[in-house]
């Protein structure tokens, strides 16, 4: 059973927000729905959570000295280390345990959050080593599609025509032309993983998700959409309404795959197309305006159509095929 | 929270000994825009609750077995509006916080 | 001035088992009471390409930690090596050689211009007889050990039952004790 | 009783690591560090130890998961060389500045380019300010009790922070001599148990590691850290002097050789100080008032004991296995400073020695002695020993 509002609501009435109040990310800030969500179900779930975070806007902004906003176990160590380093402390526990050196019998599960600075580009290797050890931890992306702890740089994911400040929108260029790296399928390449993708405007199905990672005995990931609504250039309570639409245009599919096993986890009734998505979103107004862009948004269309068809024939050729 | 005076008081490394001590700062500072809730239109479905980025909602388990929505906890409520956004039932309105000075 | 150290230059091509042999002979020199180092001088070598080792013997703590460029005997592993410059370097007319060859020391001394003493011995092909591997090392202490006297001769056979004892059993052992006896009553010189 | 082996550096300092038992070693192979992680997967590998080894697939997960782990409240260890250390080196801070006392030898080799692999120290030097704990080692018998040594230093808990111990690439970690190995029991009672102040997995007492710690507070936390060397340089007689009870080896922050009334006297650290001190032995033969001075510690830098030891010598030669580029070499411009309160300040000279493995032969060292006793010291020439000029 998956775990359910009461479920969550009862727990917090009973032991507190495992990340509470005081943090000082933007309002409307999707990371900390994020943390919440994730932190919550693994308490709901009975595990006690540690904490490890990339250095990025969820972590500069909930651990400003001598505050704290994390009511559990946390770690920070650098930007692009936060898998190793949460490896680190898996292999403490695994070996302080078998030494009889805890002072809990408490079952502890190890969350690492990174954004997708940390995740996509200086922290992949970091990441896959630790998921190739087979490490027992859950490593949540939040992927607002760039370096916005900084004021918004490129990624290896921001999506083409989306203006950021390393990659500007100008006159001879539409910005950022490559597409979104595929991080699932790169961190579901390792196999013995759980990896998934989830999005804020489905908190039920990201907590489900949250549920099987911590409870894969070893490695799993799952990628979170989660807008920076500063940088995305969209009204500070639209978050969850604009990644819906994600959903819904086929941009962020929601779908996991668990040990080679490809599953859609929601499949919309009617697809809407992806220039809606995309003109909700202000970060890409200055690249509509370039006549160059039409034919890349045609492209992106095509694209996503594509890649649902693939994973459509992916959950199918795949079922039942778990690799490890 | 301590204020330290002195390199010599402060646990070393950085380490902040003590959990949720965010919650002695106050964000609700930041807001400009007050969420309102109509408690006769509210189904209690806790939507807010569950989206709310600075856990700024409260809410309980009444011994029915239902959920209640219990309101804001304005020293921690930013404003965004994510909790009028994403109730179903437009229970909840931003008000200008212009319109509370007295 | 201070204690002289006794110094062994080792020639041979990567992957023959010069730093080994080295390296047996400094565990048989402590185990024996005695001070000793072996270093390997190493560059970016594949198997094959011709490389040094190098042991420092003495009764007193070892304190040069350079290569050895005076050595009071060299030791060629590879008689495929013998025409190399390397091989004589430093090397003075009161000081000897071991080879591993058929060859006779007079041929080795043609092939390399030494004018001291010259002692071979067919190392490879006594490992070949009784231990059926053409791995010349325990031969080639066995015959070191004759000559130089820096380790007793009990030690050596002592550390190879150690060495080999757990790793490879009793046959293994008895086999290298007879190369070590076999290098040390077999090596000829010609002075 | 302790056993006498004839072993390399490499497996001496892993014997140490056995013989610590650390609850973690997370480590990544490079060339001369390699045989130590190697000689210690095997002691996993065989049971002879229940380390929970991470073989991380990089030195840079190297140095953040022992991080991890220490903060966790595990005894941590790993250990690297050179280019390992270098892509360490954002982390090498951050784990003094979490005051994790993580055990790491540094097989020193030259730091690139052009690469190789051969010992120097600008490897350790490179870090000379990270906020680590440094000790150097002559040979393998003091890169094994070092390793000991610094365990128990690091983890006390008014130092709690990181230790170094450094010993020369291939000539001490791939050279085999006998070393005098401890009881397993008598090394696990003196390094005893470590009692972590903040272990991460304390879930009943939640804390944070690592927080943002902007201009309010951050310069606090690194006056910390001068005090835990500060408390290090106080220690580390204490440690020393516990240690000598149980190996019979005496330590200190200064190795002094033959220096009652030495006029000229080297200053030069790790195996390069052995064959020093056969050319001292030789120009005492000659009558020649020669002494060295070997530094165990480098940091916390035993500025009055390199003082008490130099003031009023006739002359200090210092060498150094690294240049510091556009400025006077590491050691020497340490140990000039050292003795800008002589009361007699002695002749100086630099010298910069075996780069990239450049063999260090006693004739090479027999130079500085014989440019001090002719005189012909000067302080603000940096010289070089077995250059090709």
């Amino acid at each position: 059973m998956p775990v359910n509002m009461k479920q969550l609501i009862n727990l917090v009435e009973k032991e507190d927000w495992p990340f509470t109040q005081g943090h000082r990310l933007c309002p409307g800030c999707n990371a900390p729905m994020v943390a919440k969500w994730a932190t919550m179900t693994a308490k709901a779930l009975g595990y006690e959570p540690v904490v490890g975070a990339a250095t990025g806007c969820l972590e500069v902004s909930t651990t400003i000295y001598p505050f704290t906003a994390w009511n559990i176990p946390y770690i920070h160590n650098a930007f692009e280390n936060v898998a190793a380093t949460i490896s680190g402390a898996e292999a403490a526990y695994r070996s302080l345990k078998n030494r009889g050196k805890l002072k809990t019998d408490k079952p502890i599960k190890f969350i690492a959050f990174g954004g997708d600075g940390g995740t996509y580009d200086i922290g992949l290797q970091s990441l896959s080593g630790a998921v190739e050890r087979g490490h027992d931890f859950l490593y949540i992306l939040y992927d607002n599609e760039g370096y916005m702890n900084t004021g918004n740089q490129r990624s290896g994911s921001t999506p083409p025509g989306a203006d950021a400040t390393t990659e500007p929108v100008g006159k001879v260029k539409t910005g950022k032309v490559q597409f979104k790296k595929n991080i699932v399928e790169i961190i579901g390449a390792h196999e013995n993983v759980y990896a998934a993708t989830a999005s804020t405007s489905d908190p039920f199905d990201f907590m489900a998700k949250v549920e099987k990672g911590l409870k894969h005995e070893g490695p799993a990931f799952i990628a979170v959409l989660a807008p920076c609504v500063r940088f995305w250039r969209i009204p500070e309570s639209t978050g969850p309404k604009v990644t819906k639409l994600a959903v819904e245009t086929k941009y962020w599919p929601l779908y996991e795959i668990d040990r080679g096993v490809y599953k859609i986890t929601r499949k919309p009734r009617n697809f809407k197309p992806i220039e809606e998505y995309i003109k909700s979103i202000g970060r890409f107004r200055k690249a509509l305006q370039h006549p160059e862009y039409k034919e890349m948004i045609e492209e992106m269309q095509k694209y996503v159509d594509t890649r649902w068809e693939r994973l459509l024939k992916l959950e199918e050729v795949t079922k039942g095929m778990y690799l490890r | 929270m301590p204020k330290y005076d002195s390199w010599k008081e402060m646990p070393i490394a950085g380490v902040i000994d003590k959990p949720a001590t965010a919650r002695e700062y106050n964000t609700g500072t930041w807001r400009i825009m007050r969420p309102i809730v109509d408690k006769d239109a509210c189904i209690n479905c806790m939507q807010c609750w569950l989206y709310c980025p600075d856990m700024a909602i409260n809410g309980k388990v009444k011994e029915d077995g239902k959920t209640e929505m219990l309101g804001f906890d304005y020293n921690y409520c930013k404003g965004c509006g994510t909790c009028a956004e994403v109730c179903p039932v437009n229970a909840i309105t931003m008000k200008p916080e212009t319109e509370f000075l007295k | 001035m201070p204690e002289k150290y006794f110094e062994i230059r080792w020639h041979g091509r990567a992957g023959q088992g010069a730093k080994s042999a080295s390296q047996f002979l400094t565990e048989a020199a402590v185990e024996a009471g005695k001070y000793s180092t072996a270093f390997p001088e190493y560059g970016a070598e594949r198997s094959g390409a011709p490389m040094k080792a190098f042991n420092r013997i003495a009764d007193v703590p070892i304190r040069i930690r350079s290569g050895i460029e005076n050595p009071d005997v060299v030791v060629v592993f590879d008689d495929t090596m013998l025409g190399l410059p390397d091989l004589t370097a430093g090397l003075t007319e009161d000081k000897l050689m071991l080879v591993n060859t058929v060859m006779s020391p007079e041929e080795v001394r043609e092939k390399t211009g030494f004018k001291g003493k010259i002692y071979t011995i067919p190392a490879t092909d006594i490992a070949l007889e009784e231990i059926k591997r053409g791995i010349p090392n325990t031969v080639m202490i066995g015959a070191l050990v004759k000559l130089t006297h820096v380790v007793p001769l009990e030690v050596v056979k002592e550390k190879v039952k150690k060495t080999f004892e757990k790793k490879f059993g009793p046959e293994v052992v008895e086999a290298n004790i007879r190369a070590v006896e076999r290098g040390y009553q077999e090596v000829k010189g010609d002075a | 009783m302790p056993t006498k082996l004839a072993i390399t550096g490499a497996a001496a300092v892993a014997h140490a690591m056995r013989q610590i038992n650390p609850d973690v070693v997370a480590a990544y192979p490079i060339t001369p560090q390699t045989p130590i992680v190697e000689y210690f997967a095997q002691f996993v590998a065989d049971g002879v130890v229940d380390t929970v080894m991470v073989p991380v697939e990089s030195e840079h997960s190297a140095m953040s998961a022992v991080v991890g782990s220490a903060a966790a409240g595990a005894r941590t260890m790993t250990a690297t060389a050179a280019n390992g250390l270098a892509l360490m080196f954002e982390i090498v801070y951050i784990a003094a500045s979490m005051r994790l006392p993580i055990v790491m030898p540094i097989v020193n080799r030259a730091l690139s380019g052009p690469i190789n692999i051969h010992g120097d120290h600008s490897d350790a030097y490179a870090v000379r300010d990270s906020g680590w704990i440094q000790l150097f080692s002559e040979n393998s018998q003091e890169a094994y009790d070092m390793t000991i040594i610094a365990t128990k230093l690091a983890e006390r808990e008014e130092v709690l922070t990181p230790a170094m111990v450094n010993l020369d690439g291939f000539i001490t970690s791939h050279g085999v001599e006998g070393v005098e190995i401890l009881d397993d029991e008598v090394v696990r009672e003196f390094v005893g148990q470590w009692e972590p102040k903040y272990p991460l997995l304390d879930i009943d007492n939640p804390i944070t590691h690592g927080p943002l710690d902007l201009f309010d507070y951050y310069f606090e936390h690194h006056r910390q850290q001068q005090e835990g060397l500060k408390n290090a340089y106080k220690a580390l007689p204490e440690v020393f002097a516990e240690y000598e009870k149980i190996s019979g080896r005496k330590y200190d922050f200064l190795d002094l050789y033959r220096m009652e009334d030495a006029e000229y006297v080297m200053v030069v650290m790790n195996s390069a100080a052995s064959t020093a001190k056969y050319v001292v032995d030789e120009l005492r033969e000659k009558g020649i008032k020669a002494g060295l001075v070997k530094p165990w510690v480098f940091t916390p830098f035993p500025k009055k004991e390199i003082l008490e030891a130099l003031d009023g010598r006739k002359a200090v030669m210092v060498l150094d296995r690294a240049m510091s580029f556009g400025k006077e070499a590491p050691l020497y411009s340490l140990v000039k400073s050292a003795l800008y309160e002589a009361k007699e300040r002695p002749m100086m000279g630099t010298y910069v020695y075996g780069l990239g493995g450049r063999d260090v032969t006693p004739t090479m060292l027999h130079v500085p002695f014989e440019d001090a006793i002719k005189g012909e010291l000067d302080p603000n020439e940096e010289r070089y020993l077995g250059l090709k000029e």
